[in-house]
């Protein structure tokens, strides 16, 4: 990296599920390893100690800090700052410009799928096809580490398809049913 | 002499009995499923066995297969940790048909113990106080109305199989007693088979406080003092202590009594916990005798300074226990928190995955029991305890904040855990003063508080974020830069000047 | 009251502070060289500043520069850890010109301690037994030649400013006297600018055995029992421990009142170490007073209860010592391993390097104090200590055992330690009865028992190993294979049939 | 990996500074993880749990093992196993060819250089190049970890060469002088 002066790169984070805007501004790069930023209004020295793919270690005006870098997509950065996650949602043209390039994509959750939030065998299932739910209803149970959880409807609607079977195993994320 | 274990477990209890076989020079002999080939209890053991599948019935709970195992190992004794098959009677009366030393009660006295019916008859008989409630077990869902109408509602109904919290439910009405009672009888069955429930007058604002116990074969009887376990959420225990705010030693002494009267009245064997619970007014209530180590036991080896795995092989090999009631005394103070694999937010849901990375903290008073290491799997086939965080101090505010910065540096990635709830308890007032019920979750709306603290926590490291953020953009720009030209600038390339 | 603490030190003692100052929730400042950025103290303290380049004397040992960084800091107080300026009598008046509360003993009551002829002098007045020897510095040869014909051959030359070992050295005629004069002389010179040695009479086959104090600005005085510091090389300690062996609770109640004596004679304030030597006749000389928190006062920690630290800035606060010497009881037995990066077989030469793997033990009774991660780097700027092992249990034999067991876990890649040696030790009859002394590694032929444990090691995992070589042999050349030829099979390339 | 029968790879060990030799045997690889081993003239199952280039995790006849591989050399190969270090003069003809063809050298060390076993700092020097020496005899002074050590002669001989001056920094296997 060559020692630059003049040098001004800016982008813009909001913390998720907040509505605050937060800027981050590279003001110099004085070496190898050191930056003037200016956060959030207020001018601050970074030294790296280590950086790699994975995390960065860094003074930050005296204090030491080590994220994680544990997501990394056009829209989202999600990070453990000292063993905080905090997922920041991005605005900065030129990141997107940085992605498109990778050619990392974002994708679309649908309102139709029921997904489960934990991993489970299916013990029950209390719904077909064609059936009338409200919201709340359950729609079928799990079992995990030898606890039975009833999993719910997450909106009124038709059951439109079934994706589990009785005695499945189904993991974080799969879709159970799709109700419409 | 005992020179050969073979630990019937798994996890952070099979780690916990091999640690002390190997301070004893005792060789120790593990059981692995498929699915634990890879986890620590099978490398630090001097042998392991393969049992077989996953799913615990075709493995942890296979005592056939168990037996054998010992036998080709040539063990001479088996520790069964917790869970599992550590309160089956048939297993521990297998043990001794085959001549392998269980270390643990008698079948038959941890079948009195586990018939919590009988249990009830028992007690009466020794004079130890028990909840009001059923009689027996009641095997029509129209009896349990009608005594849950006699001794008024709310009321609890409970599965005589359950243990550590399972199986237990609080019902507020005719129309909840009827949904429950069928619930838990399908939940039984699933898991034991049959399904025996029984009602009990539910009590508000109570404390769970134990004591534990330890019996030798000559009928010496001592307890090594009381522990606190009021902390919890859905019936299980989530943080424990010793001794308890609200025992002093002349409650220590009395109620201690009652739980020696209690090991004696059922003929107990090794180490075991009287369970009881503590109203506001100051009355103690026995509910039921654990027949096995607990998940708790640490922090009672914190505060006596013993080894209770060494304890139970000493009373296993016939030895009288070393040392009188009044030998003991209260040495400061423990409190452990357990780390389980769950989704605080969900409801407390299981939480399973890769651990991609871990960090266990260390210190003067901090103690650690787990399986955890980066790179280890939590497998959704067993229970959620992946390990236990457990500080001593001199007093109750030294070990709260010793527990308060460990929890700090516990790292773990990979699943969820109630480390954050954690600390929100131990930073609250109520906490801090003792003021503790079973329902103090709900009771002071503990997760609204650590809402706020965790957003707290997040503004506390947003500039070091923001400044990881914008570095790590800047690395990730170098490397497309390298990557794509080596003769023009990357700002170019990107459009700045 | 303190609320931001300077620590002028580093590696495991700055790790040591900085934990005691999160749990009372005191900001904690840390001091780092060009050597040092990386280190666990500058992670873990709340704000870490660079003082300087590598070499102690521009950078720990900077008293202008780490008063500067204090003041900058905001910090309140300064604690100095052990070494580095530790002792250094005008680093304490510098601090307590600038407001600092320097967290040890005044400048004055320092300079006696370290004035090795005063202290002798005021002992003498104290009624303290003290060690024949020269009355004072001795500035000619001759003048130390004559003194040794006096008292007799071997004498030690020591330097007054030498301390844990360093500076001290047997001879055992006049030849060895003139050649190790010279040497102490220069080497004196070098760390200190400038050298001031005196001769005290060789006692054999000598226990060291010392007195943790602790003194307030009220004038209350304890002992915190004893510490057994026997084991040693080149008058440098490996293993301490508490209670020691030889010690009943009337030898610890005598000598814990001469220690008392010695801190009240010198005005001490703080903790600090009472330094004894006991001969066979059980008979006690006191030595020195160390002005510091000692590297090996876990053992005390672990035995008493108490958190040394936590009573250093107590203490500092002008606060009274809230017990008395009558509540004090040992409590079980503490054993500590000194783990330096030392080459046992080239006479403890330093080892240094990048740790490319370390695994640090845990478990019931395990403490570890270290810098260490994997990853790190033991500098060649500074002494040997990367961590200390300390083990408790409810007898000497429980702690031994705990110890014996950690040590096989503790696992330093990158560089030589005393870790097999460790583990000899601990296997050995003498150490097991107790029969100690500060030539113990000769006296039983330690080295060479260590040659024969680490081959007896070897021969039990040959059988792994060739295993272990053999399949890698075979992964090896798949892997030449895949790389290499994708058609043809691995075995034909190799002439293989 | 295929599964083989009938397979037999044999390899003959010696662990350095010892006599006897040691032999090991693959008769039978049973799956991708599985090998029947013949060890010492025994008969040993292993079953590896992980492995890569850096070390292998497995069971030997119910045991675990960890080893590491810290060197490998045509010559020798350094493993730890379980923490204990091992190192093997080799003797096998198949590992030969493996490492003709994988480029790895081993290096002859010369009986002339004076080497430092330990880094630190030249504080003095006390001889001269044409200075004869004995075996013994102290040829400089190092300071490391704030001791000073002095550095002996090896052998007989007469200073051919120094590589040093005071206030040097060396490092460990530095050469300090040449002696013939």
């Amino acid at each position: 990296m060559e020692i630059t002066t003049g040098y001004d790169i800016k982008m813009e984070f909001k913390i998720e599920n907040q509505e605050k805007k937060l800027d981050a501004d590279i003001l110099k790069i004085s070496s190898n390893s050191e930056y003037l930023l200016k956060i959030q209004g207020k001018e601050q020295n970074l030294k790296i100690i280590n950086m790699t793919a994975e995390g960065i270690e860094f003074m930050l005006d005296n204090t030491y800090h080590f994220a994680k870098y544990l997501e990394n997509t056009t829209a989202k950065m999600t990070l453990v700052v000292d063993g905080v996650k905090i997922t920041f949602d991005k605005h900065s043209e030129l990141d997107k410009i940085v992605y498109k390039n990778s050619g990392v994509e974002s994708s679309m959750d649908s309102q139709i799928s029921l997904k489960s939030q934990i991993p489970g065998r299916v013990v029950s299932i209390n719904v077909a096809v064609g059936d009338n739910v409200k919201k709340g209803d359950v729609v079928c149970v799990l079992e995990s580490m030898k606890m039975q959880i009833s999993i719910k409807s997450h909106k009124d609607g038709v059951i439109k398809t079934m994706k589990i079977k009785q005695g499945n195993s189904v993991a974080k994320n799969d879709v159970l049913v799709e109700i419409e | 002499m005992i020179e050969k274990i073979l630990i019937a477990n798994r996890g952070e209890i099979a780690i916990r009995v091999i640690k002390t076989c190997q301070s004893l020079g005792i060789k120790s002999v593990a059981v692995y499923s498929d699915e634990d080939i890879n986890s620590r209890h099978v490398k630090m053991s001097s042998e392991a066995y393969h049992i077989g599948q996953a799913s615990s019935s075709q493995s942890y709970l296979n005592m056939e297969k168990i037996v054998e195992v010992a036998l080709k190992s040539g063990a001479d004794a088996i520790h069964p940790g917790y869970g599992f098959l550590s309160e089956n009677a048939d297993f521990a009366d297998l043990c001794e048909k085959k001549k392998l030393n269980f270390i643990g009660p008698s079948g038959k006295s941890m079948r009195l113990c586990g018939d919590k019916m009988l249990c009830k008859d028992a007690m009466a008989k020794a004079k130890v106080p028990t909840v009001p409630g059923s009689p027996g077990i009641v095997e029509e869902v129209e009896k349990a109305l009608d005594i849950a109408h006699e001794i008024g509602y709310p009321v609890l109904l409970k599965s005589v199989f359950g243990g550590g919290g399972r199986g237990i439910r609080l019902v507020h009405d005719e129309k909840e007693l009827r949904q429950a009672f069928d619930l838990a009888s399908g939940e039984s069955k699933a898991a034991f088979g049959k399904s025996a429930l029984f009602v009990e007058k539910f009590l508000p604002k109570i404390r769970h406080i134990e004591f534990q116990l330890a019996r030798d074969t000559h009928g010496n009887t001592v307890h090594i003092f009381e522990r606190e376990c009021s902390i919890q959420r859905r019936h299980q225990k989530l943080i424990e202590m010793s001794p308890s705010p609200v025992v002093d030693q002349k409650t220590r002494d009395e109620i201690g009594q009652l739980a020696v009267k209690a090991a004696i009245a059922v003929d107990y064997r090794n180490v075991g916990t009287a369970e009881f619970l503590r109203l506001d007014d100051g009355a103690f209530y026995f509910i039921e005798i654990n027949a096995r180590l607990q998940v708790e036991h640490p922090v009672t080896e914190l505060v006596s300074g013993l080894d209770l795995v060494k304890l139970q092989i000493d009373i296993a090999n016939g030895k009288e226990i070393p040392f009188k009631q009044k030998d003991l005394k209260v040495n400061g103070c423990a409190i452990e928190c357990r780390i389980n694999a769950e989704d605080t937010f969900l409801d407390f849901a299981p939480s399973t995955g890769l651990i991609s990375d871990v960090n266990i903290p260390s210190g003067p008073g901090v103690r650690v029991d787990t399986y955890l290491f980066s790179g280890c799997t939590v497998s959704p086939y067993y229970d959620s305890l992946m390990g236990k965080l457990i500080t001593w101090g001199e007093s109750f505010e030294e070990s709260r904040e010793r527990m308060r910065i460990a929890l700090s540096d516990f790292y773990i990635e990979g699943v969820e855990t109630a480390i954050p709830l954690y600390k929100t308890i131990l930073d609250s007032k109520e906490f801090i003063k003792g003021d503790l019920s079973t329902d103090f979750l709900d009771r002071f709306k503990i997760l609204d508080r650590l809402r706020e603290d965790m957003s707290k926590e997040i503004s506390e490291k947003t500039d070091a974020a923001l400044a990881a953020g914008i570095i790590h953009s800047e690395f990730l720009k170098n490397k497309i830069k390298t990557q794509k030209d080596h003769g023009v600038g990357w700002k170019s390339q990107l459009g700045m000047t």
